[in-house]
This record gives structure tokens, C-alpha cells and sequence, in this order.
């Protein structure tokens, strides 16, 4: 299944951060996601510098790290995990640029730098495609190539901002799907459904790929809302991380966490079915 | 976009950042070429006006009799620690304040660690009328204290980051995290020479009124170019200020001094570099928006960096400044802790000059390669070293510095700390 | 003696001191008539280009645009907070040490009250590589431990006073008793524009830098002379600096403000002055080696005053200050230390100046008669207020000023005062 | 018995503080250095600000000002007094300045200030001469004209540092006796007896006023030294002030110090005696 197949009916993105707060319980939330509905699963790879996160996933990055998560263990991760959606990496550049594998002559010319090992290496664990936020259009160019090589897709956020020649250059890049940034600002739960959604998917209303729209959103009523809007999909992120978080401050039982997860999950994905039949006219049938 | 401005020097600088930035940064990008380097509306000449009457340029090229003499070298400070607030910080801020005011930004918000960088942009925000927010992590707020005061008194709001371990680096995170969400009204003011294009251009022509001033000084003092420019690097942005009117002169020495902190060693397994020299030790790497020369481990993961002066803690450097080490053309060195607050000593004892301890660098520099750096040197005295006086004195304390005034009379006199 | 230099203005100043300093007075007057008068061996030269090349002058007249707007008056800003050291004391400590090095003099001694001129001297002696010893109050060393340190650092010995309450009036006595047994190898660097002549007239000549800076830059920005000058006036250094070259100017109107304090009265039981209103509430007579304005009670004893702000907490003024005010040259006014906070925070918000609480004595004067006092005044920032920042906070905490940035940021960040 | 007629033979003239202290004890302590053998006394008269005094003295003054003396007050304790020898007000300018007594009429043009009452109102408690070392002989003659018009005299202090005009200028002025100054430096009582004071006397050898040496006087036999050398007199301070201290300090009976200070008074002057018998040539006898 492509990454796009996946959306073949509205479909529900969660995202958590790999590893937090530890190897095992992560895997279990992830697998419970899938349980509850996910089509595709975006899992962070943290990040020491997350700047395009908010306060929330900002310290699932932190809990993940310290509980030693990094690049190598995350392609375990993803081996390991028993899930047949769709998984994106969502990560930084710079890890995706430092990484030299172990085979030694991943890279091309001995030291050399680039993204091919990194791309080589997921392609390899199974992942489908790769979420870069600090990484624009302008600079994508070698990642866009190894992508093609290993036949990665390569997901753009479009933020509510992006207008003109800009469109047109995340356009051609663009693969698997379309990530539509609901509001300003960084990734963070909010209680609203911000009325910038529909004039964000309008900019990208006629690309080919699917448009999935994430940032802020939190209950099974806004994923309808979305998708009734004309969106191919949620991204849910935050509010999956407050529920570790949760889990972490009161010392939950890791298959209690799982439980709630994969609760959140039916209901967002309900959610997005239930957008779908509101929809005039309806385009993915 | 032309070639002076493609934001790459070699292989680094660019603009890796969230989408959601990328117009602002467009739109920044289209400012600074048409207000910074084309003059539009006499933008340069306001800056320049403000930098005078405000800021209280052209600070004095001060020949340092004592170090001369030591150095058998004539000896130049250049000093920024006059500069009002103490530090050349103010030569950025008040450029991209009064930019962001040319760019009807009605807001501007910037991160600072020490405070440094927040107190220079409260400073230029009451200075111009701008509404102006400061966030500071929290754990940086409780051991900065004077700082924020003064941010508060020239009333800049401080927001507290209460994220992670509550320092610079959380605090860089929120910041950005606001201007994405406020790119239309606001006005992000970088503390340094770094990030995206076209921050690192932009706060280099700020900046490179020191330049511009110690060049002509040094001609008239000397009737020639100096044989060496010194300046300390943590950003690079004093830094590039200092080398930038000179980086043509072939003749010119350039050395960009970074901290060595205790050791130049680093923990891969803990994540910790025990120093901040980026440029000596770093690898090629993408952070905070730029690529650049970054302190991080095998993976990527930035690391945590140290020094006994706080502005220079930082984990990347400007990447204008890694290209110019990387062509030969600048000379990353660097001192260590111990090295560096000798010299803050001595130069408070030989030239009545307390220097920041990030300035502190430079002089230590100096003294360890006195007489192989020509017959006339200039040093970028970057700040003044008021704020570093509690550092100082624990530092010294844990300490056997030869140099170092004894601090009975504190003992006697018994009370707290400063 | 010349008429120049009879120490007399009017009936005020004179040589009151013990005969074992009166040869020592004598020679600092001949030195001070030989090289400051009359430039012997380029004296006033070498001072002039110490004072540019380590002190940082010229030191702006910056136009103050939101003060000019509130007031709707051309407000502008004499920064002597800009000098080295953050005030107008390094013009005086500079000169002094200086002819102390011209005068073959071994060693300087200074007293300091809230460390100001202490810090200033500190840094002069060390730039001149001129051994310098600090007399202080013990009291006075355990609150101003931030400025104890800088004179350490600067590598000045600070000598803790033990007698009387421990303050600046008990150093005073004791670097008088160091200089009688030392004035053969000694030179007292006094610290303000007070004591036995020559010391008014000379401090007066180094601090005149300030009006004739000013005086042109003045001229230039505004095509003639300003309408007003105000300075604060503590033992009167500054305002006198500021005065100088006005004062043959009738058109100029000279404003001294003085700390009124909490209140202008005073308890003669007490011996007791809550203000340092010398010139606008105390009599003639004699302190520290001049006849001048004192604060004093019905017998002579000298009143301990008060002020929010250290540096005018003194109970005499300079005698030529005096002269001017009992002939009508100056005006003495003065303002109370709500008036001043006040100001204090008003300077810093409008126009990104944090003032010395000094400083802000004068501000407040221009705020309760904004509009009476012509088209175009000049204010004398004497200096910067970093070292006021804990005063600040603890008095602002007292009082319930509108003004005032809110602290609930320390309250809720906890930790101490600064 | 004019001031000059109690150095007829070599005269000890102690230095106390008035009303310090207290009142009462000090009255007790000053009739104690008569009884000693003390031929004049100087008793200060506590100002504020004491730049010529070392610590000693100037603790001394800050207990009696503290205790209440004061200009008015001092004058009472003079008149109560019962001594026959001269008693010389040693004080600073600044007290005899602002006197103005309680007459009214006494100092000329009302609110014409100056020395004149003050110097009425000494003359009238019964006081011989004035010593005042901050007023150096150029200011002095306001006070020297009172002086004479009420008959006393003014003794000028001799630095080891005066020379040439300057000791013409007090030759001029002096009368009752002239203090030599032992050494540089403010009073205090010191452990050896200064080179320089056979210079100082020299200096003022042919003046025809008594010479009497002070500063940094401690003991019966720095007297004699002091003596020997041809000094007219010797006056101690520090020396008496730090056993009134002592007494404070340690809270001892009033009764028992005034005993100390006459004990102390009389080693003092049997030095002087015995200073005297070692003169060659001897000048008084
Ligand atoms: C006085 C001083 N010098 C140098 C620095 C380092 O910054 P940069 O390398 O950007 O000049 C700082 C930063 O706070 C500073 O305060
Ligand atoms: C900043 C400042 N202004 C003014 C004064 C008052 O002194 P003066 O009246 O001699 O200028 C002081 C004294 O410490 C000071 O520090």
C-alpha cells in the first residue's frame, strides 16, 4: 500500500514521538493507535532542537531522549513494531543529514555528507515517507533525490501563510500527501477549529496528492469538522502526547495508557468518518 | 533573489526552518536588501544617526599602554564595552528594531540566555516605542536576575519558559514557536550572527560598525593596518563585526577566539561538550536555521555546551564564520576556562578595563601567543564585565590564580554573595 | 596667589584643613595653576585625549523624542552614563590621577561612600598603573559589595573603616588622616566638587568636559544655546560640569536639583536631615576644609541627611555651587525620592535610559515643570543605573507607583533580591 | 596666670573630650588630671566631623556628642569645673562659626555670624586660649581679632611639613604657647617618639611663645625624651582618651578611671621633670 492509498477514505494520522517515555511502552502505543483506527502513523524521531513543536511534544522529545532514543534504536523501533499502516518518520534535518549508517559506504564518497544513508536506512525499516519541518522546498533537493531513489515519499507542511512561487515549488516536490498546517503556529491541542483551515485548503485544493490537515486538533467533533471541510484526513498529535504525559505524571499502568490511546484513536477516527458523509460534493468515494 | 544575498556562504547559511516562517523570512529577506543595503528611505543613515546619539558610537580605538609594553606590540582595544548597555549587542538590536519599525511591525520578541541580548533589545524597544516581549527560561530568570530587571524596568515583558531545563535553548524554541504564530504583526530580533537567512547577513552589516570605525582608527593611529584583529566567539557576532571591514585585507590576521571551557574533550554518552568551540571542534550541521559548524554527537543530537562565560555557551556559530575558518581565511583558536579569567584579571589590573568574561577570551589569547601576532594587534573588547562579577568571584575562588586579587575583605565582611 | 585661584567664591570655599596638609594643598595648587591652567608640558592635552581614547568621549547629546513629545520642549540628553565606569565621576578620578602622576606623586587614596567615586578612581589608577588605596565604611562595604569588587578587580586595596557608624562621612576622616601622614609620596583624589581649594576649582575644570561638549553639540543641533540646563546636585560635581560653560550665558536658565528626600524639614533633636537639600535648606558653613551651604543644626554639628539615592546623600555642596545659587545664577530646586523613582522608571520606559536614582532627581524636575522651562533643555544623565537596580526594587516595593513595571516575575521565580 | 606662665617649668597638658562619657564622669576625669599635675588643659569641644583626630579620639567624641554635649552645654561643664590651671578649647571651625550665643546682641549685626560671640561667651566661662586645627593661619584673623579683644589666646599647630611663609604667617598670629606637631599624621598615641621632632623644634626654636609637643605621646618617659629635647611642654591625648575607652569598655567605676588618668597624668609630668634635668643648655630655669 502507497502512502496515498492510505487515504483512500478519510483517514486518521496520529503521531507520537518514538520512545517516550521508554522503548517498550512506546511500542505498545503505537500499536495501539493502530488498534484504534490509524491509516498511517507518523512517529517522531526526536530532535535536541524541536522548533517547529510546541510546549507538549517538546517534552515527549525530552522524555524520549532521556530515556535514550536515537536514530540507530529508532530503525529498531519501527523493525520492531507489529503495525501494517503506513509509517512516516518525522524528523529534523539534521539527523537525517549526520546519519552515516553503519555500512560505511552508504554515503557515496567516504565522509561524505548527505541525506542518501539516512533515506537508505528507513527504506530499509519499512518506513514509507519522511516529515521534515525545518526543511523547506528550497533546501530539499538531495532528500527529494534519495526519496526517489528508495522510493520514499517526502511530505511538505503548508502552512496557512505559504502563497505564490512557493505553492508551486512544495507542488512539485510534494509526495504521499499533503501536510495542511490548520493555523499559525507551532504543533499544540487546541479546543477551536481555526477558520483558516478552509482558506488552507483551498490553496491546495486542486494538487493530486491527499491533503491531510493537522496542528491543534484534538476531539473526534473537530476531526468531523475537518474532514466535512474538504480535508482527505486528520494529523493528530498533541492530544496523543498529553495522554503519555498523563500516563507519565500519574504513574499509569503502560497498558491502561494504551487503552486510552487507542480510545482517542476510535473516537478521532469516528470522527473523520462522520465528516465524511457531510461532505457536498464528495470527492474521494 | 541576487547573488549578495542567496543566504549560502559555501555550503552553509540557508534557511531551515518551519514553512509557517518561510514568508516572514521572505519578507525579512525583501527588507533587508531594500532598507540595509539599498538605503531605501534612509534607513542606513538613521541607523547610523541612532547608533551615535543613542548607542554612543564610534567607541574609542584605546591604545593599552600596560599590554603594549608586555606584549612588546602595540596593543589596540576596541571598546565596545562602552557601547550603552555595555556590550555590542546594542548594535544589533537597535538595527533590527528599528527595522522591524521601517517593516510596520507593531511587535518584537527575542530570546535571551544571560540576558544580554534581551537587555540590548528592551533597551532599543523603549528606546523606539515598540511593544517588546523577552523569553527567558526559567532557570536562567532565577540566576540572571539583574538582567531581568532591567529588562522589566525599560518595560519589556519577560516571559518565563518553564520547558525542559529552562535555559537559552528552550528559550530559542518558544521564541520561534511565538513568531510562527505572529508572523504578520511581529518581528523576531536574533541575539546573534545566526539562524536563517538573512539574520546571519543582516546582523554581520549591523555589526560591522566596528569594523568600519577600528579601520580608520587603527589608520589613523598607526598610518597603516593593524597586523592582527582578535575578537571572542560564541555566535560570532561581535566577531564578524570586528573581521568584516578587514576580511578583503589579506594582511590582516583575523582569529576568532572560542571558548575551551575545561576541556575540549566532549561526552558523546552524556551528550556534554565541556566547551563551546564550535569552529575548533564542531562538525558541519544543520541548527536553528542555518547550516553551520554545530557542537553534536554521531546521530545529529546537539549537545549541550560550556563555558565559564555564558554568552559564549552556545552549540553552532554563525555560518558566515565557518566558511571564512573553513577557506583559511579566519584562524578558529581557543582558551580555556582557567586562561580566561586570568586574563579578565589582568586586564582589569593593567588597563583599568573590566571586560566581559566572554571578551576575556581574546586577551587570553593574546597573552598565550604574545609576539607571534605582528607588530600591531587590535582586540574586540565585546562588553563589559559588571555582569560577570559573581561568576568571577566563584570561579576565581575554586581556583588557584595567581593573579587574582585576594577576596578576604568579603570574608571578613561576611554577608552574601554580590 | 593669582585672583584666578584664591579658592574664594564669593564669601564660600577658603583652605580650612590641619596645618600638616596645608604644604600639601599648597603644592596641589601651584600643580593645579601650572598644568591645568596653564597646560604645563601638554597636562590638559594628555587629559583630553585619556579622556577620548579610555573614557569614551565626546559623550552624546542625544535628542530625547519621547520626552520632547511629552513635554512638547526639545528634550535632550547629556550622556555621561555612557562614559567608562557608567558616570561623570571618571572625568574628575582621570584628571586627578593624572596630576597625581604628573605631581611624581607614588600613590593615591580616595573615599567612597556608595562606591562610585571609589570604583571611578579604582579604574583611573589602574589605567595610569597608579597605586590606590580605598578608604570605605564597613557599613557601607557590606552594601555596595558589587562595587567593592570592581575596585578589587581593578586591583585597588579597599580599606574597611571601623569607626562611627562605618559610612562615607567616617572614610572622609580617615583618608584625611592617611593623606596628613602621607602627603609627601600621596595625592587624595577628593570626590566631588568640594574641599579645601584648589579641589573645587580643579574638579570643576576636569567635569567642565560635560558643558563644553555639550554647549557645542547643543549648537549644532539646534542652531543656538538650549533654554535650560538642570543636572542633580550632590556635593555638586556633575551640575557643575554641566553648568560651566553656561554660565556666561544669561539667556541660559541653570537648574540645580537636590534631593528633597521624604520631607524638607528636619529634627534638630535627632541631628537628623531626611533630605540632602544643602543648598536649598542648609546654612553657611564649614565642612570638610570650605566654607559652603551645610546641613547642620543651631550649634554647627553636622547632620547625618538622606536621600533614596547614595551619591547626593551628603550634607555640604560645593562652594562655588553655593556662590552661584546666592547670586541668582543657579536656581536650587529640588524633588522628593517618590518624585525621582518616578522618573527613574520614566526615563527607562520612554526612552530606554536607565538612569542613575542620582540622575533621576533631575528628570523629575523636568516632569513637574514641564513646559515652564523654555524651548530646548538639556539634561544632564550623569550616570547610568545598574547600581541602583536593588534600591529600585526595594523601594518601588514600598510605594504604590503607577509607573512602576509590575514584580510579580520575581515573586513567582523566587530566589532573593538580585 | 596667663597661658605662657604655665610653662615655667615644663608643663604636661592633657587632652580630654568633654562630656565624654558622660557629663558627670568626665567633669570627675578632667579635675583627676589636674590633681596628676597637669599645668593646662585642653578640652574638646566634640564636633562631628573630626578630620584631624585619629580613631581614639574620634570614638571619644562620638560617645560624648551622643551623650548630649554641646556647644551651649560645654561651656556649663567649663564653669562647673573646679581646676585652677588654664583650660584651652581645642575644636573645629565650623562650632565657633554658628555661635550664637543667647544674648542676641552679642555678635554685632543680627544673624551676622563669625567668632565673636563664641569667643565672648569662652572668654566669659573662664576659658584661657582656643586651638582649632582646621583653621590655618590665612583665615584666621576673624578669630584672632576676637581672641584679642576678649583677651585669649590662640595657639597655632606646627606640622613637621611647615616652612618658610607659612611659619612667619603663625609666628605672627600665635600667642599662649605653640603645639608642635611630633609627626605627620592626625593624633594618636604611638610606641616611639618621632625623629622629627627635633627638627620641628628647631624650626620654631627663636619663637618667643612656650613649645609644647604633641601627637602620638604615651608615656612618662617618651616625655622626657621629649623634654630633653627641648620642648617646653608635652600634650597628650590618645593616651588619657583610650583609658576613658578602656572604661567604658570594661564598664568600670568612674572613681577608679579618674584614679588611672591621675596615675597616668602624674608618670607624665615626673617625665617632663626629669626631661628637663638633661638639657643642655637648659632654657628655663
Ligand atoms: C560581551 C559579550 N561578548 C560576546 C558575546 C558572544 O556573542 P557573539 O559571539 O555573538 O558576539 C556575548 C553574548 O552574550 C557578550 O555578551
Ligand atoms: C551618577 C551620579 N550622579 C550624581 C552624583 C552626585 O555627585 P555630584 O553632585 O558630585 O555630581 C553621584 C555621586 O556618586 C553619582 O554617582
Amino acid at each position: 500500500m502507497t502512502l496515498s492509498d492510505a487515504f483512500d477514505e478519510p483517514a486518521f494520522v496520529p503521531y507520537l514521538v518514538a520512545g517516550d517515555p521508554d522503548f517498550g511502552s512506546s511500542l505498545s502505543y503505537v500499536e495501539a493507535l493502530e488498534r484504534g483506527g490509524a491509516d498511517v502513523i507518523e512517529l517522531g524521531l526526536p530532535f535536541s532542537e524541536p522548533i517547529a513543536e510546541g510546549p507538549t511534544i517538546q517534552e515527549g522529545i525530552v522524555r524520549a531522549l532521556s530515556a535514550g532514543m536515537a536514530t540507530e534504536r529508532y530503525f529498531e523501533f519501527v523493525e520492531r513494531l507489529d503495525v501494517d499502516v503506513p509509517i512516516v518518520c518525522m524528523t529534523y534535518y539534521n539527523l537525517i543529514y549526520q546519519y552515516t549508517g553503519t555500512s560505511g559506504d552508504a554515503g557515496g564518497a567516504a565522509g561524505e555528507r548527505g541525506p542518501r544513508p539516512f533515506v537508505e536506512r528507513a527504506a530499509g525499516a519499512g518506513i514509507a515517507g519522511l516529515v521534515v519541518p525545518d526543511l523547506p522546498p528550497e533546501e530539499a533537493s538531495p532528500l527529494r533525490a534519495a526519496c526517489d531513489e528508495f522510493g520514499l515519499d517526502l511530505v511538505f507542511i503548508v502552512a496557512p501563510t505559504t502563497r505564490g512561487d512557493r505553492l508551486d515549488r512544495m507542488r512539485e516536490q510534494v509526495s504521499g500527501y499533503v501536510y495542511v498546517q490548520a493555523r499559525l503556529g507551532t504543533t499544540g491541542a487546541r479546543d477551536d477549529v481555526s477558520e483558516q483551515t478552509d482558506a488552507s485548503l483551498e490553496r491546495v485544493g486542486d494538487w493530486e496528492v491527499p491533503k491531510a490537515v493537522g496542528f491543534g486538533i484534538k476531539t473526534g467533533e473537530h476531526a468531523e469538522r475537518i474532514v466535512a471541510a474538504g480535508a482527505d484526513g486528520v494529523i493528530v498529535g498533541s492530544a496523543l502526547v498529553d495522554i503519555v504525559a498523563e500516563g507519565v505524571a500519574e504513574d499509569r499502568d503502560p497498558a491502561d495508557v494504551a487503552a486510552e490511546l487507542a480510545a482517542k484513536a476510535e473516537e478521532l477516527k469516528a470522527g473523520a468518518l462522520a465528516g465524511a458523509k457531510q461532505r457536498t460534493p464528495p470527492e474521494h468515494t | 533573489m541576487s547573488s549578495k544575498t542567496d543566504g549560502k556562504f559555501g555550503e552553509y547559511g540557508g534557511q531551515y526552518v518551519p514553512e509557517a516562517l518561510m514568508p516572514a523570512i521572505e519578507e525579512l529577506t525583501d527588507a533587508y536588501e531594500r532598507y540595509v543595503l539599498d538605503n531605501e528611505d534612509g534607513f542606513m543613515d538613521e541607523f547610523r544617526r541612532r547608533m551615535r546619539e543613542f548607542g554612543g558610537r564610534p567607541t574609542p580605538l584605546q591604545p593599552a599602554e600596560q599590554l603594549s609594553a608586555r606584549y612588546d606590540t602595540d596593543v589596540y582595544l576596541k571598546r565596545e564595552d562602552l557601547l550603552h548597555g555595555g556590550a555590542h549587542k546594542l548594535n544589533n538590536a537597535l538595527g533590527q528594531v528599528l527595522l522591524a519599525k521601517y517593516m510596520g511591525k507593531e511587535r518584537i520578541i527575542a530570546e535571551t540566555g544571560a540576558g544580554q541580548h534581551g537587555t540590548a533589545t528592551a533597551m532599543a524597544g523603549a528606546h523606539l516605542d515598540m511593544p517588546c516581549e523577552i523569553y527567558m527560561g526559567e532557570t536562567d530568570i532565577a540566576r540572571q536576575r539583574p538582567n531581568v530587571f532591567r529588562m522589566r524596568i525599560n518595560g519589556a515583558e519577560v516571559t518565563p519558559v518553564t520547558t525542559g531545563r529552562g535555559t537559552l535553548k528552550e528559550a530559542i524554541s518558544e521564541t520561534m514557536r511565538d513568531w510562527a504564530k505572529t508572523v504578520e504583526n511581529t518581528h523576531y530580533v536574533i541575539g546573534s550572527i545566526v539562524g536563517p537567512h538573512p539574520f546571519p547577513a543582516m546582523v554581520r552589516d549591523f555589526q560591522a560598525l566596528i569594523s568600519e570605525e577600528a579601520r580608520s582608527q587603527a589608520q589613523e593611529a598607526e598610518g597603516r593596518l593593524p597586523d592582527a584583529v582578535l575578537a571572542c566567539a560564541g555566535g560570532g557576532s561581535n566577531t564578524m563585526g570586528a573581521f568584516h571591514n578587514f576580511v578583503d585585507e589579506e594582511s590582516v590576521d583575523l582569529y576568532a577566539v572560542e571558548a575551551g571551557g575545561s576541556s575540549l574533550s566532549v561526552d558523546e554518552e552524556a551528550g556534554v561538550a565541556p566547551n563551546s568551540a564550535s569552529l575548533s571542534t564542531g562538525e558541519e550541521g544543520v541548527l536553528h536555521g542555518a547550516r553551520t559548524r554545530v557542537l553534536q554527537d554521531g546521530d545529529g543530537q546537539i549537545m549541550e555546551s560550556h563555558s565559564v562565560s555564558a554568552g559564549l555557551d552556545y552549540a553552532g556559530v554563525g555560518p558566515e564564520l565557518a566558511h571564512l575558518v573553513d577557506t583559511g581565511r579566519v584562524d578558529a583558536v581557543n582558551v580555556d576556562d582557567d586562561a580566561a579569567l586570568e586574563a579578565f584579571h589582568r586586564l582589569s589590573q593593567l588597563e583599568g578595563v573590566i571586560p566581559a568574561l566572554e571578551t576575556a577570551h581574546a586577551f587570553a589569547y593574546l597573552e598565550e601567543h604574545r609576539g607571534d601576532l605582528g607588530e600591531s594587534v587590535v582586540v574586540n573588547v565585546s562588553g563589559r564585565g559588571d555582569k560577570d562579577l559573581e561568576t568571577v568571584i566563584e570561579e576565581t575562588a575554586e581556583r588557584d590564580l595567581s593573579i587574582a586579587p585576594d577576596m578576604d575583605l568579603f570574608r571578613e565582611i561576611g554577608g552574601g554573595m554580590l
